[in-house]
């Protein structure tokens, strides 16, 4: 058994020594020579070729259209219907261009790309605030409305196709022409289906980008969108921008594989554009891996592969004979039944099952063959954390002055003053529904404060976005570890970086050197912090498989990433056993010394008193103490609200609505 | 004749919150669990009354042993909790909440009835509010609905996870005052999960303190009230 | 005035098909996208039974009804609970129009396409209403389709079986408290909701004949009706179909059919995009 | 539990894709004189096009192979009704099958995907249902399409002599009901233009096809005081539906016209006081001893009346001609074309037909329709077909 992975163990680890450079040339090769294999069999032009011909061209109309979907609704975990239509638009609309605007095809392409984009983006700006089953309605509806207008449209031949006889005079676009060169599509035997080569090309470019964007740090905020809208804006991502720019692109890769459909056939029908085929497509996605990278293209190729083979066909007739002669499935149901059975035997689709298959059996010798050449000499701490030791003492990172937040006619945080200064911990502490983590949801911009002042490093940030707040040098954990638990530690890391949020998709996904550096220091870096908190033989195992202590580590470590001035830790020693709480506790007076301030939400005594420079309690969202750990854990109405001595304060209580 | 908690484990997602816990409960007994938030108090209750799975240990009602058991049915065998924060259904009135708590109370209704008419006479207040939405109470009120529906469920064994949550300490009184007339009226054992040690203790008859998810100290309340490690258990050790 | 008639006549039928989209969001926060094709094997199982002599029309249909009802109960349990864990999980939607398609697809391979005749359940007479001629059959519906809302609504308002429902749509887990398995009364959601489309399938088969495609053209149209007036609200979708079976009606008449289904879209879009909620619906405010 | 029974059906699958058995049943043997490849929607939304094609040509072909002491192998294709499906069945029997001639696609979304890929493979291409008129050039010097089933024109005609004559006196208002499909729009708009030369007003009013509701467009239609409507859809069903809404909101036009296609599944879903009043209008007389020949076969064939007998009966006529075709031209496709071309008479059961086709004219029904017949049903529940006689007595006489 064992053996046979070793094969698998070795390319995987020859694979992570490669450079990155060298890995994506590979990649393009790789490409470039499946293309042109797929190519062989046509090339002698026989008209027996033509049906395989027609088969390669459609398979790489869905790729594209599917790698496309897979940016929204496998990353970013929005799950549309529309692409299908999408995919129309774009054939109708490069259709129009060539024959009617008689454009050049080097000139109808960037076109039509950009018209489905603009068309995607307007979409989004109305939908992408929906999340869930709305979003998927609005998509579906927009299919159904589509194919309407494509039906009845008389400019574009309604339901007689476009372009057809009666209206055009032909029943055939002109043939793509590129610098003189025509090309022919697979349509006619005899002649070499030369439009192949230019839709393979086009096929390598849009997927060497797509593959570009989704490694890259534009690519991992998509993946934070997915995970929450929250945990994304945390961590500096505009969610918002983020969702209308990811929805063009998924667009216009729509559009592209529209574009294929109308360079292979040359003819369009609105039939061939219903939802049918906007769920076939997301069924491509699902089947291959929704979220992983290659996974839709591999799903795009077998799904197509079932749908125009005779294999299908093959089964129908299987169940006719043994089954029953009347009912039976053929091509649409088993396709149906297929997307079920993938739910449930293949969660993570062909791809990702396999690869979660492989990293099981290969993590322990990847995480001693490819841990990247990692730096010798210990980090210094002030290279990655924004705070300059020497003049900290002099200033307030954060100060917070009468911050008050009303839920209903709960009064959740009840005019707060808290400060940290530069290399201080500040402890808040507070029995259950105190306000603790309202506060810290206050601070971090998750909540609009009703009233108050929050500075951070001297600028206000009370009601600012949370991504706005991040990018001003705030950083947060939170109650449950919010991890990438299909992700290794490393890349959860990287996703904490400043990067996520503000690199730009066109420079992502054209990645020049400069990219490539940017990405080795990120890695660089990210060892760098998993070192910090004791992560580093970790660094490639997945991170839903971390032990619980472990994964709160890497939150940390993520947050730091961001290089941030004050850390907000939300509990972070809930679940830790006492040898975790230690380690814990250590690192947490290690990023003092580095001049850190942090903010401590925490239960645990034994770690307050022992780090905490300052606690604040708090209790009905008031301040009732306040002051070193020792004088607030024995003042006597600290003891009232945690024992319940008679003479506890006046805490406002007949409030309608309860806290649980 | 009693619920046996026998060192049970569990926890949420990869996170094991308490370890091998082994408490006893016997009918018309009131066994205080106290300790502070994030000790693992309501992932305890949680955990008895199935809405956790145990990870290891067994949970044994009157000699059956439960913890395979939904929390739905635990609820009709017996096992009933109030949980953190009332969770009572706030669209649905006063009458209705406690009628739901009625359909766990499977044959023991008769008896459950009349116990619930007895605390009504004794808390008049709730039958003011019968055909109000349970959402428009104050948390007071909510309070003592939620422990009138969990007796309309005829516990055998009630759990109730810090019945004095965002009480004042004059409602908190009167909350405890309505949960010492349940075990006087129903014959069932509560376990009373709270964070206010003191006025727990003054309730219990035993108690256990729990301290980052294992039981430290175990006892008589009484004796516990004057215990030191108490406090320490709250405030750390460290002073 | 007749327009308002036969508009909301028409939109009767798309209120009681929504219903079976209402009640399952309700308790369960899911919708079967195969509902259409629930219409399909409704009607027919309705014209396989049509040969039973010894069974009144009656009750032929409410055996249709509750066979139906019992399907749906179990798709919630095979292919919709394993798929809706938790907020964020929307697979179910994938499933069950995975299910959609293999219903189509063998009816269609077994009963061919072509419209099959139903002879019961039927009123083949034109009625005059407020001096407006309907057809008796969608009369008969839009009335069915107010007394199934009043009736659910008084069987969610009166009944154990409603309060448990509501409960278990409020709070789940409290309800579990109180020795109520959401699972089943999820099943329970299902199979009401079921029956209620079940029901609406053999009345408009008996109107234009039993075919595969019967719930495909309805299907837009109940889901506009659901989300207009919102997913969370038995009247909802009253008003939902009565507001699209309105405008359709008027657009279709001044402008051309065709208009008056793109303009029936164009409200659902607008409603989703401003009030993704619907009409009546509550907002489900998003928790951290 | 839900993966055991999934298992086995991906085993199944697999397996299947191991053998991976054709989907098209193709009889292809050496010593046969032509291979005609048919692509109809065996699957897919409307079947009886398919159905009654390929029994057509179970019927016809014995017949013409006796008459011509010819061997004739058929290859069939499905395409599910859908573009995709026709692309990829018409290049499978060009290329796999190499076949001499092409019948169908008869539904008109697949026809126009692959019309221009037909067209150019120069095989002879026979057309046996109705479709949308230019959907292929039937006309120009050296076409090889051949239609035996009347279309656009010949269409025109029909309306001009029969919708488009003058109702008590005065010109008529046209209404036409028409499917949001390919063929509907296309005949509409001729509709439209011959209205404008004739000086008649036409409104259009579209349903989609198998839509359960025309009330809007019935009214429509009534408002617009429309008193000669003419339905245009390619299945009965639809004609059904419309005729119901057409009752429903108390619109009875003195004139309703439709085609042949209302045979397929109308009179199942209608009420003769539907279809009180309704005329379709056909080359043959449906009620005449040699259709009735035709339609007898096949119903002692088959055990039903045919859904579509114009389709069964034009396979006839098309199978003769190009049984005559490959009996002059042999293997030479195009010998084949001009042979066909040049017929002299096509005889189907009896009946004669002179010079059906000429150069630049493919289609086998001329323009000149008064020889044509209209027809309608009686008043009992099965809607016999009962003929009021030829196109020319009823514009002189009246029906």
């Amino acid at each position: 058994m064992n053996t046979r992975f070793l094969g698998a163990t070795k390319i995987l680890a020859r694979w992570s020594d490669v450079s990155p450079q060298r890995r994506d040339g590979l990649f393009v090769i790789a490409l470039a020579l499946v293309c042109f294999l797929a190519l062989t069999p046509g090339l002698s032009g026989e008209g027996t070729s033509i049906p395989h011909m027609q088969l390669i061209g459609l398979m790489a109309a869905m790729v594209v259209a599917a790698v496309g979907l897979n940016l929204v609704s496998g990353f970013a975990g929005l799950i549309s219907l529309g692409q299908g239509a999408m995919y129309a638009v774009g054939a109708y609309v490069f259709g129009y261009l060539s024959l009617k605007g008689e454009l050049p095809t080097l000139l109808a392409v960037p076109i039509t790309l950009i018209v489905c984009a603009v068309v995607g983006v307007v979409v989004a700006l109305g939908t992408a605030r929906l999340r869930g089953p709305q979003f998927t309605m609005i998509t579906l509806v927009l299919a159904v409305l589509v194919h309407k207008v494509l039906v009845e449209w008389p400019e574009l031949g309604a339901a007689s196709g476009y372009p057809n006889t009666l209206q055009h005079q032909t029943g055939l676009l002109p043939e793509a022409t590129v610098l003189g060169f025509s090309f022919v599509p697979p349509l006619f035997g005899g002649e070499f289906a030369s439009v192949l080569v230019l839709v393979l090309v086009l096929t390598v470019v849009a997927l060497v980008l797509y593959r570009n964007l989704s490694l890259s740090s534009w690519g991992r905020s998509l993946r934070a969108v997915g995970e929450s809208d929250m945990l994304a804006s945390h961590l500096g991502v505009h969610v918002f921008q983020r969702k209308v720019a990811a929805l063009g692109i998924t667009s216009a890769l729509g559009g592209l594989g529209g574009i294929f459909y109308a360079l292979l056939f040359a003819h369009l029908q609105p039939e061939s554009f219903d939802v049918f085929f906007s769920i076939t497509i997301l069924l491509a996605v699902i089947l291959g891996g929704s979220g992983t990278v290659i996974g839709p293209a591999v799903g795009a190729v077998i799904v197509v592969w079932l749908e125009r083979s005779e294999v299908l066909d093959g089964v129908t007739e299987l169940q006719r004979q043994y089954l029953s002669d009347q009912w039976y499935l053929s091509t649409p149901g088993i396709i149906g039944l297929i997307l079920i059975a993938a739910l449930f035997i293949l969660p993570r689709g062909v791809v990702g099952t396999i690869s979660d298959f492989a990293a099981k059996r290969t993590r322990r010798n990847l995480t001693q063959l490819t841990a990247p050449p990692l730096p010798t000499e210990p980090l210094s701490p002030s290279s990655f954390l924004a705070v300059n030791v020497d003049e900290a003492e002099t200033r307030t990172l954060l100060e917070v002055a009468g911050a008050t937040k009303h839920f209903g006619g709960l009064l959740a945080v009840n005019r707060v003053d808290l400060r940290v200064g530069p290399g201080s911990i500040h402890g808040v502490i507070g029995p259950n529904g105190a306000g603790k983590s309202s506060l810290a949801n206050l601070v971090s911009g998750a909540y609009r404060p009703d009233s108050g002042s929050i500075l951070l490093d001297g600028v206000d940030i009370a009601g600012r976005r949370p991504d706005q707040i991040a990018r001003k040098g705030l950083a947060r954990t939170f109650q449950t570890p919010q991890l990438f638990s299909s992700a290794t530690a490393l890349e959860n890391v990287k996703a904490g970086f400043a990067d996520t949020g503000q690199l730009s998709w066109w420079r992502a996904a054209l990645k020049p050197r400069a990219q490539y550096r940017r990405e080795v220091e990120l890695e660089r870096m990210a060892t760098a912090l998993l070192r910090r908190v004791g992560l580093l033989d970790e660094a490639y195992v997945l991170a839903g498989s971390l032990a619980y202590g472990k994964a709160r580590a890497l939150e940390i470590a993520r947050a730091l990433a961001s290089q941030p001035k004050v850390l907000i830790l939300d509990e972070p020693a809930a679940g830790l056993n006492s040898t975790e709480v230690m380690e814990l506790g250590r690192l947490l007076t290690d990023l003092r010394a580095d001049g850190l301030g942090m903010i401590l939400v925490e239960h645990h005594m034994d770690l307050i008193s022992t780090v905490a420079d300052e606690v604040t309690c708090l209790a009905q969202g008031t301040v009732i103490a306040h002051g070193t750990a020792s004088d607030v854990l024995s003042d006597e109405s600290v003891m009232a609200v945690y024992l319940g001595a008679a003479d506890s304060p006046p805490a406002e209580s007949l409030t309608e609505g309860s806290q649980g | 004749m009693s619920l046996i908690v026998e060192d049970v484990s569990s926890g949420y997602g990869r996170a094991t919150v308490i370890e091998s816990i082994n408490v006893e409960l016997a009918p018309g007994r009131i066994s205080a669990v106290i300790g502070s938030n994030g000790a693992g108090k309501s992932t305890l209750a949680r955990t008895v009354c199935g809405l956790l799975t145990c990870r290891s240990g067994s949970i044994i009602l009157d000699g059956k042993p439960v913890q395979k058991l939904s929390a739905a049915q635990r609820a009709r065998a017996g096992i009933v909790m109030v949980p953190e924060g009332r969770r009572l259904f706030a669209k649905l009135t006063v009458a209705e909440n406690i009628r739901m708590g009625s359909y766990a109370a499977a044959g023991r209704g008769k008896a459950s009835t009349q116990h619930v008419e007895t605390l009504l006479d004794a808390f008049p207040i709730i039958r003011d509010r019968w055909s109000q939405r349970a959402g428009h109470l104050s948390g007071g009120e909510q309070q003592m609905v939620a422990l009138t529906r969990a007796v309309a469920s005829a516990p055998k064994y009630l759990l109730l996870d810090e019945p004095s949550l965002g009480l004042s300490p004059k409602l908190t009184q009167e909350v405890f005052r309505l949960i010492q007339l349940i075990a006087d009226e129903t014959n069932a054992g509560i376990f009373l999960i709270e964070q206010m040690a003191d006025d727990a203790l003054g309730l219990a008859q035993h108690a256990n303190v729990l301290e980052q998810g294992l039981i430290t100290i175990s006892g008589p309340a009484d004796e516990l009230r004057t215990s030191p490690d108490v406090r320490a258990a709250y405030l750390g050790k460290i002073h | 005035m007749e327009i308002v008639v036969s508009g909301l006549a028409a939109g009767g039928l798309f209120a009681l098909v929504a219903q079976g989209f209402v009640l399952t969001f309700l308790t369960t926060n899911t919708l079967n996208f195969a509902l259409g094709e629930f219409m399909v094997v409704a009607a027919f199982l309705a014209l396989a039974i049509s040969s039973w002599g010894w069974l009144p029309s009656a009750g032929k249909i409410v055996f249709v009804i509750a066979v139906v009802g019992v399907l749906g109960a179990w798709t919630y349990r095979l292919i919709v609970l394993p798929f809706s864990s938790g907020h964020n999980d929307t697979r179910w939607l994938l499933s069950t129009v995975g299910l959609s398609f293999i219903i189509i697809n063998m009816t269609t391979n077994g009963e061919g396409v072509l419209r099959q005749p139903l002879n019961y359940g039927g009123m083949d007479e034109v009625v005059e209403f407020l001096g407006v001629r309907l057809p008796s059959q969608q009369g008969l519906i839009a009335v069915t389709a107010v007394l199934v809302t009043i009736a659910l609504v008084m069987v969610t308002r009166m009944t154990g079986l409603g309060t448990r429902m509501r409960a278990v749509s409020e709070d789940a887990e409290a309800a579990s408290l109180m020795g109520i398995s959401s699972k089943r009364i999820g099943m329970i959601a299902y199979g009401l909701a079921m029956s209620v489309v079940a029901l609406a399938g053999v009345l408009w088969a008996a109107e234009v004949g039993v075919s595969p495609q019967l719930g495909e053209p309805l299907l837009v149209g109940a889901f506009a009706a659901g989300i207009i007036g919102g997913l969370t609200s038995l009247w909802g979708p009253l008003l939902g179909g009565g507001i699209y079976g309105l405008v359709t009606a008027a657009v279709g008449e001044s402008a051309g059919v065709m208009w008056g289904e793109v303009s029936g879209l164009l409200i659902v879009l607008a409603v989703l995009m401003f009030r993704p909620e619907g009409l009546l619906g509550r907002r489900v405010d998003v928790k951290l | 539990m839900h993966t055991r029974w999934m298992v086995p059906t991906l085993a199944t699958m697999l397996i299947a894709s191991a053998c991976g058995s054709s989907g098209s049943e193709s009889s292809s043997s050496a010593d046969s004189d032509a291979t005609i490849g048919v692509i109809g929607p065996k699957t897919g939304p409307a079947p009886q096009f398919y159905q009654d094609t390929q029994r057509g040509i179970e019927l016809a072909t014995p017949i013409i192979e006796e008459r011509y002491g010819l061997e004739l192998d058929f290859v069939y294709a499905d395409d599910a009704g859908s573009p995709e499906g026709a692309s990829r069945a018409v290049q499978k029997l060009l290329n796999e099958d190499d076949v001499d001639a092409i019948f169908g696609p008869p539904t008109s979304a697949p026809a126009l995907q692959i019309a221009e890929v037909i067209a150019r493979s120069q095989r002879p291409y026979l057309l046996v249902s109705a479709s949308n008129a230019d959907l292929v050039p039937t006309a120009g010097d050296k076409n090889f399409a051949f239609r035996t089933q009347w279309a656009g024109p010949v269409l025109n005609d029909v309306n001009s002599q029969v919708v488009f004559s003058d109702v008590d006196g005065k010109k008529p208002v046209v209404g036409i009901a028409y499917a949001a499909d390919a063929f509907g729009q296309a005949a509409v708009a001729q509709y439209q233009e011959l209205g404008k030369e004739l000086g008649v007003e036409v409104v259009g009013e579209s349903m989609q096809p198998g839509a359960t509701d025309f009330t809007a467009g019935a009214k429509r239609l009534r408002d617009a005081g429309v008193n000669s409507v003419f339905f245009n859809f390619t299945s009965g069903s639809d004609i059904a539906t419309v005729t119901r809404d057409m009752k429903v909101v108390g619109f009875d036009p003195p004139r309703k016209t439709t085609t042949s296609n209302v045979l397929a599944n109308y009179r199942e879903l209608s009420k003769p006081d539907e279809w009180e009043g309704l005329k379709f209008v056909e080359r043959e007389d449906l009620n005449s001893p040699n259709f009735r020949k035709v339609l007898d076969a096949y119903r002692s064939a088959y055990g039903e009346e045919p859904q579509l007998p114009t389709v069964v009966y034009n396979v006839f006529s098309a199978l003769d001609a190009y049984g005559q075709g490959l009996k002059a031209g042999g293997a030479d496709r195009e010998a084949v074309r001009d042979a066909i071309e040049s017929a002299h008479t096509v005889e189907v059961e009896g009946s004669t037909y002179d010079t059906p086709f000429a150069p630049g004219d493919g289609e086998f029904y001329d323009a000149d329709i008064s020889k044509w017949h209209v027809m309608g049903f009686d008043d009992t529940p099965e809607g016999n077909i009962v003929t009021d006689g030829t196109v020319a007595d009823c514009t002189t006489r009246g029906c």
